[in-house]
């Protein structure tokens, strides 16, 4: 007597369901959703969802619909009624076994197949980034143009990207809803996951998410995948493969440039400077001479990145400030006395590049060399701004947890070692800090 | 009112005259040295029932926070270290020290009286089988509460869990604890291999047997050849971690999905472990629900073997996302397509159970239906995982969170909520109250889709798994938001549950043999049973032995259900109450915990430990009879 | 009434619940234990053959002297042949599974292609 | 009463517990010496330094030439001696079985010694141990410990596995020829000692399977 009431109520809610479904497949408000795929890869996956969903709706509504049924016509009306004692029905059984393994090869076949096109090796043109996971960042490197950068991507659009995964130290996933499924990144293991942005959508940011639970801060694993057209795409790696400068534009001899160039190919990790497709030609072994101070040419200034105004609200991260940092936000650095902390007392450069700077060659944190012009700091946590990295480089530790860059202000709790900072940057250190990073554009 | 449950059963279902509803109900006594000395089936299968109840709250409470946390975005009400202890918590809890626990109350106190049987094989090695989990569940579950509990996840993947990377105590407590966890699984499942095989009463063929006691037996079948796979792998681990070996060293040239394919040759089959019971349950309570014996018995019985069997062939799903090329994607993702057809012949074959019977919504029938209502729903959603390219989407995100809810908690929980609600009486005597148990089934069923299934959706729309917060304007609010309440509600609905549960222990309504006009042998006995089960064995000839009427069956019947005298008085020898299973659990945990402790505590308590077994051994189980 | 049914009692049977095996005497025990001795030198012997080390013979013959050893111990030691056919299925069952997923491992971890021998 | 002898002593297959337990134990050990195997198969070659199994390795830093490790013709006695093992056992099993018959001849008396046999199984066990202790210590001195790398961690735990598992075994061996000197064991005990056998063989075609995947396949 009180099944069948109930039962009904939920009609409603299985509409509900469809409903919000149609509208997770084309509302703007899910800018993660795996339904508005931007790739081929994306797509082929999308076509298998839409016959799972087919199949799995076909079943859900016939075995619920079935259950239901029987459950009100066959309901107990009278305690005195025995029914037909049945023990089983040959001919069912058989159809209810042949029916779903139809089903499944309607599955399966499909399956199969893109399979193995979709984990054929990548087409031979492919623009190739090695992927490293780190707990808990991102490091790309693009070989091809020889540089590298951190938890924020750029790929031109129409072009094929083979992304190539590695871990550093434990299993990472590599994921970016709109345009791909996942790939793990494995220690002692190399994988792939390769696809197609497509040509026509709009020059924009998507998220990504590391998907393999990595420890502490898994869930601010984060980093960004921005598309472009290929014209834009070659000017950003025009300024990706130049060194880190900073300061009012100058016009340095265009030597100066020659040659920091090539110290910022040294730095990533490849021995013959090969002379970069956008970059001017240097000579390998030219002797790397440190580059301080203002170096930007005018057209370096002028190459792309994608302006922070174009930005889309979800890429831009909300992650609250930890009130337990305080740092006076009116203090204006001098990104010159930054340079000196960088490879000075703040000790940045054990663990940070910063490329054309002989001194900065730490490889344990991401590559500083362009952050400037970067949309978010520590793996997309928080957004780049003054606020955010004066109390990053303050306390690091109680910003991410777990997070292996130390904490480095004065007086500053450090959670990991349970001790207080004795000694450390002062404010205004920090924010000269600042000033330089905010600078290296 | 006090009368109608057995009153109303027709005719030719009571062939025998039943006894009248006792006025007052036995108890098993409530002696705490007679509880720790039990060898009696039942009193273990109670034991396992409260224990697991108890760990299932701690699950659920794990469970809220997780829920609070993440009831909108950038939220910090417990910071990321604290909510990863927090999830691989509440999914070892659940799945180690909740379903599987809860699995293992029946078939102790079901599997012996299904069978006709007056206890299981070895007695004494199954009151061992409880004390290991009681305190094995103590150890890993206790660490959290000092902020050192275990935090890598359920699945523990290396080499998050090396030293290296987790220097940590807390992981030491997972591997320890999951290592004697498995003892106390092994040592049960080779008991009630045993029990079934050899002590079904006689005429009890394998064609006759409950299909509970079936699915218990295909259980115990996939325990002992899951649980060495995963010990192996969680020695290594140990041995990695306490001795320096370099299994899952990356240095070293360790490969990290060795340990994936270990442990996953085990999870995949401890989900059928996890479930089949559930299925078990089921399959008892619909067919009497309905008064119609299970539709299509022998292919429920053959779908479970086969699902038990291909369960361990398909255990590289949960890896479609690590690179383990075409043939191997393929490969796995049509095996595990291939196991949703013995499945899908379950589900038809309980409607088909209804179909043509007379179905009465109880507390116990309504659950049955939540899981094959629930658990479909997970099925499908399983099926859409296992397409490789589909679930390079889906995989590590809050898609398979809803997935595996609803297969867990749609059907193992609902089914042993049926069985609950079932055998309740049978296990103590009394009724529990129909009234509170319905607006406990609907407030769940509710509560259970509100908050598993917006996770279908969050995850689609890109939310992974394990993380401790998320950020706004990611379009997840929503549906985090709608879990959660759904979350709040099943807290509200557990509630009407516990109260209902303890009041009815005290003073629900003497139940008698029989309260629902079941039909297997565990209904011919006194509710609850003499510690012998049954005054004589009985003699089957047939499955449903109160229902088909059949001479022997009802002689049987009527013998063992007016029973009210002792064992002695019957000249029925049980076994001798004994403290040594739980001196050589207690021992054996406390020589595990030595690890950490310091190595002196290993050798000290493993010496006791083999006194303990030494006078296990040579003392005789029960008095010599002449 | 009170009284237990005696008839029920007895029709539940009293089974002794000794294994009566008649397995093999030492004539069969001394001529296994002859065979298991020959496969043995027979492995070691191969072992030391360079040239039959390095055919594509070498596995296979190692592969199925070890598995003919394992064989009859577990059929005339283990008495397995003679016993009740229940503790047949209970090994073979699991050995197929362990034996198979042996096998799986291998093939994932590279160590079997498919279409090379080893 | 006549119904006292029912409760535990009806069983529906005529067949002893235990001994439906010790095969369902038979099964799983499967299971779990698969796993070792698997792992010491799958990481054969992946060692990153030496010392390897069957191939010399030069430690680049010192220069040390390390030889191949594993030493067959010891392994081959220690696998022949479990062999010999299982045949000593199931005389052993025979003779306990055969107790209380009457015995002709000098041979019969000799293959009706339960003690002898048990001894002699014991024994072998023993040597067998001894290899393995002589193997062990061998290896370390020559540099490969257990920590060494993938080959000295998977080799040592699987066949310190197995080796536990021979030493349970005596210990077992010896207890159950403690009560025959002490009782003397009879048909009755049969079922004990066959038990025990099962256990006992199974060990030793673990290692048959070992001897030849570990040792000589290379
Ligand atoms: C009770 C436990 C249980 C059960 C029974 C199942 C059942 C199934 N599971 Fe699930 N699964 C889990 C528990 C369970 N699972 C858990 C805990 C995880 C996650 C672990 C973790 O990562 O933490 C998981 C993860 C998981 C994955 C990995 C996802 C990932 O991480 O990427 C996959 C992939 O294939 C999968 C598939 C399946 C399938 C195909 C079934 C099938 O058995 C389902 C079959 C049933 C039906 C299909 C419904 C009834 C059938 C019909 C009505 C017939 C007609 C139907 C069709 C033709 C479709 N499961
Ligand atoms: C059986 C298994 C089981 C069950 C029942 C549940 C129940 C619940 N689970 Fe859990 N869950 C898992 C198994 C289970 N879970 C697993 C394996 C994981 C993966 C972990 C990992 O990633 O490592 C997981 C992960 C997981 C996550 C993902 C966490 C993450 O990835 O970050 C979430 C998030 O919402 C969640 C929520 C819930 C909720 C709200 C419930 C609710 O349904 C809980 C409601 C229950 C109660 C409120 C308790 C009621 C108690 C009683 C009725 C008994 C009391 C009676 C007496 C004492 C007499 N679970
Ligand atoms: C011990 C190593 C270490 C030192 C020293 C260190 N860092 Fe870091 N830094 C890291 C690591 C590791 C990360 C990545 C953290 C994460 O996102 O999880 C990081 C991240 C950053 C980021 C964010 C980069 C991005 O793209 O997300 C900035 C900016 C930064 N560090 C600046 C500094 C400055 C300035 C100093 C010195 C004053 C410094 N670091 C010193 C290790 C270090
Ligand atoms: Cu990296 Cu999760
Ligand atoms: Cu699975």
């Amino acid at each position: 007597m009180i099944g069948y009431n109930r039962l009904r109520r939920f009609a409603p809610l299985g509409v509900a369901a469809v409903l919000a479904l149609a509208l997770a497949a084309c509302a703007q408000s899910y800018p993660n959703s795996t339904f508005t795929p931007h790739s081929d890869l994306g797509r082929s996956i999308d076509f298998l969802w839409n016959r799972l969903m087919f199949f799995g709706t076909i079943v859900f509504v016939l075995v619920e619909g079935a259950l239901i049924y029987v459950v009100i016509r066959y309901r107990r009306k009278s305690e005195d009624v025995t029914p037909p004692q049945t023990h089983g029905h040959v001919i069912l059984e058989i159809t209810w076994t042949l029916i779903p393994a139809a089903i499944l090869a309607f599955i399966a076949v499909p399956t199969v197949r893109t399979i193995f096109e979709t984990q054929a090796p990548a087409p031979a043109n492919s623009l190739v980034i090695n992927v490293y996971g780190h707990q808990w960042w991102w490091e790309f490197e693009y070989p091809e143009y020889k540089f590298t950068t951190a938890n924020e991507i750029y790929i031109p659009k129409g072009r094929t990207v083979d992304l190539v995964l590695h871990a550093k130290d434990v299993i990472h996933s590599f994921w970016v809803p709109q345009l791909a499924g996942k790939r793990d990144a494995i220690p002692n293991h190399t994988n792939h996951i390769w696809f197609t942005p497509d040509s026509n959508m709009a020059t924009t940011v998507w998220n990504g998410f590391c998907t393999e639970y990595c420890g502490d801060s898994h869930g601010e694993m984060h980093f960004r995948v921005v598309t472009v057209t290929p014209e834009q795409f070659a000017s950003w790696v025009t300024r990706q493969q130049a060194p880190g400068f900073f300061g009012p534009p100058a016009a340095p001899p265009p030597t100066a440039i020659a040659s920091a160039s090539a110290a910022g190919a040294a730095t990533t990790k490849s021995d013959s400077a090969a002379p970069a497709a956008a970059s001017t030609a240097a000579p390998a072994a030219a002797p790397v001479a440190p580059v301080y101070g203002p170096t930007a040419s005018p057209a370096l200034l002028a190459s792309y990145v994608l302006p922070h105004s174009e930005v889309p609200e979800y890429a831009i991260p909300h992650t609250p400030l930890p009130d337990a940092i305080k740092f006076d936000d009116k203090l204006t650095g001098d990104p010159a006395a930054g340079e000196k902390l960088f490879v000075g007392a703040g000790t940045c450069n054990a663990c940070h590049s910063v490329s054309g700077n002989p001194l900065a060659v730490g490889t344990i944190g991401p590559n500083l060399t362009h952050v400037g012009s970067r949309i978010t700091i520590a793996a997309g946590m928080y957004l780049n701004d003054k606020a955010h990295l004066s109390r990053w480089i303050k306390d690091a530790r109680i910003m991410k947890s777990g997070v292996l860059m130390p904490t480095l202000g004065k007086g500053q709790y450090d959670p990991q070692t349970k001790a207080t900072m004795p000694a450390g940057l002062s404010d205004q250190q920090i924010a000269d800090l600042v000033a330089y990073l905010q600078a290296l554009k | 009112m006090a009368t109608s449950v057995i009153e109303t059963i027709p005719a030719h279902l009571k062939p025998f005259v039943p006894s009248p509803i006792p006025t007052t109900v036995q108890t098993y006594g409530t002696s705490i040295w007679g509880w720790i000395t039990t060898t009696d089936h039942k009193k273990i299968g109670a034991l396992y029932l409260f224990t697991a109840l108890f760990f299932f709250l701690v699950g659920g409470i794990e469970a809220e926070i997780i829920r609070a946390q993440l009831g909108g975005p950038n939220r910090h009400l417990v910071s990321a270290e604290t909510y990863n202890q927090i999830f691989t918590m509440h999914g070892t809890t659940m799945i180690f020290l909740a379903i599987m626990p809860l699995s293992a109350a029946f078939f102790n106190f079901i599997i012996p009286l299904q069978i006709g049987a007056r206890d299981v094989a070895f007695p004494r090695l199954n009151a061992f089988s409880y004390w290991i989990y009681l305190l094995g569940g103590l150890f890993i579950s206790i660490p959290i509460l000092f902020g050192h509990g275990p935090n890598a996840g359920w699945f523990g993947y290396a080499p998050l869990t090396t030293k290296a990377y987790s220097p940590g105590i807390n992981i030491d407590f997972w591997v320890v604890g999951l290592q004697i966890l498995g003892i106390s699984s092994l040592a049960a499942g080779f008991n009630f291999i045993t029990t079934i095989i050899n002590l079904r009463a006689p005429g009890m063929s394998l064609m006759r047997m409950p299909v509970f006691t079936w699915m218990a037996f295909i259980v115990q079948f996939m325990i002992v050849l899951a649980f060495p796979v995963v010990t192996i792998a969680l020695f290594f681990l140990l041995l990695d971690r306490f001795f320096g070996t370099q299994f899952y060293e990356v240095a070293s040239g360790g490969d990290p999905l060795l340990w994936q394919h270990l442990f996953w040759i085990f999870g995949h089959p401890e989900v059928y472990i996890l479930v089949l019971p559930a299925f078990g349950l089921v399959s008892e309570v619909l067919p009497t629900f309905s008064k119609k014996p299970l539709f299509g018995y022998p292919v429920m019985i053959y779908s479970g073997i086969l699902i038990g069997f291909l369960g361990f062939g398909v255990w590289a799903h949960h890896m479609f996302a690590v690179g383990m090329g075409p043939i191997a994607d393929s490969v796995f993702g049509v095996t595990t397509m291939l196991i949703a057809i013995p499945t899908g012949v379950k589900i038809f074959n309980w409607i088909g159970t209804i179909a043509q019977g007379q179905f009465k919504a109880t507390s116990a029938s309504l659950f049955a239906i939540g899981l094959v209502s629930l658990f479909t729903i997970g099925g499908i959603s399983g099926v859409m995982h296992s397409s490789p390219p589909a679930d390079l989407q889906q995989t590590d995100s809050y898609f398979v969170v809803a997935h595996f809810h609803y297969v867990l908690f749609g059907g193992s929980i609902m089914g042993i909520f049926a069985g609950i609600y079932f055998y309740f009486p049978k296990m103590f005597g009394r009724m529990m109250d129909e009234k509170l148990g319905k607006t406990h089934f609907w407030l769940t069923f509710i509560a259970m889709n509100l908050t598993f299934f917006p996770m279908h959706f969050s995850g689609m729309l890109g939310m992974p798994r394990r993380i401790y917060t998320y950020d706004a304007g990611q379009g997840w609010e929503a549906f985090n938001q709608t879990s959660t309440w759904g979350a709040y509600l099943l807290f509200v609905a557990s509630l009407f549950f516990m109260y209902n549960f303890f009041k009815s222990l005290r003073s629900g309504r003497p139940a008698g043999p029989n309260p629902w006009g079941a039909g297997t042998l565990e209904w011919t006995i006194p509710s609850p049973p003499p510690p012998y089960n049954f005054a004589v064995l009985p003699n089957v000839t047939s499955r449903y032995p109160l229902w088909e009427g059949k001479q022997a069956d009802i002689e049987s019947a009527r013998i063992n259900q007016q029973s009210g005298r002792s064992a002695e008085e019957l000249g029925i020898v049980l076994p001798y109450n004994t403290i040594k299973p739980f001196l050589a659990a207690f021992f054996l945990v406390l020589m595990f915990s030595g690890l950490i402790v310091g190595h002196w505590l290993i050798f000290a308590s493993a010496a006791a430990m083999v006194l303990a077994f030494y006078g296990w051994l040579t003392s005789p189980l029960e008095p010599e009879h002449h | 009434m009170d009284h237990p049914n005696e008839a029920a009692v007895v029709a539940a049977g009293e089974h002794g619940a000794e294994t009566e095996h008649t397995g093999p005497g030492w004539s069969v025990y001394w001529k296994v234990a002859v065979i298991l001795t020959i496969l043995t030198i027979g492995e070691v012997w191969v072992y030391y053959i360079p040239a039959f080390v390095a055919s594509r013979l070498f596995l296979p013959t190692l592969l199925s002297m070890s598995a003919l050893k394992f064989v009859i111990v577990v059929m005339f030691y283990m008495h397995l042949k003679y016993d009740h056919k229940l503790f047949r299925t209970l090994f073979t069952g699991p050995l197929i599974v362990a034996t198979s997923i042996l096998f799986a491992l291998l093939f994932l971890f590279g160590h079997l292609r498919l279409g090379h021998g080893g | 009463m006549s119904t006292a002898t029912v409760s535990h002593h009806y069983s529906s297959t005529g067949l002893a517990n235990r001994k439906i337990a010790i095969w369902a134990f038979i099964g799983s050990e499967c299971m779990l010496f698969v796993s070792l195997i698997s792992t010491y198969l799958i990481y054969k070659d992946r060692s990153v330094v030496g010392p390897y199994p069957h191939t010399p390795w030069t430690d680049p830093s010192t220069g040390h030439v390390y030889h191949a490790i594993l030493n067959i013709p010891v392994t081959s006695a220690s696998t022949f001696i479990l062999l010999m093992s299982s045949l000593a056992m199931v005389l052993a099993l025979s003779a306990v079985e055969n107790k209380g018959k009457p015995q002709r001849n000098l041979g019969e008396r000799i293959l009706g010694n339960s003690k002898l046999w048990l001894f002699m199984t014991a024994l072998l066990g023993l040597g067998f141990l001894g290899c393995q202790a002589y193997e062990f210590t061998s290896f370390v001195n020559e540099g490969l410990t257990i920590k060494t790398n993938l080959f000295g961690s998977t080799f040592f735990t699987l066949t310190g596995f197995h080796g536990a598992h021979v030493t349970a075994g005596v210990i077992w061996i010896l207890s159950m020829l403690f009560i025959d000197m002490k009782r003397g064991l009879g048909p009755s005990d049969a079922l004990n000692v066959d038990i025990m056998a099962l256990y006992w063989h199974f060990v030793d075609v673990v290692w048959v399977a070992i001897f030849t995947l570990v040792y000589l396949i290379r």
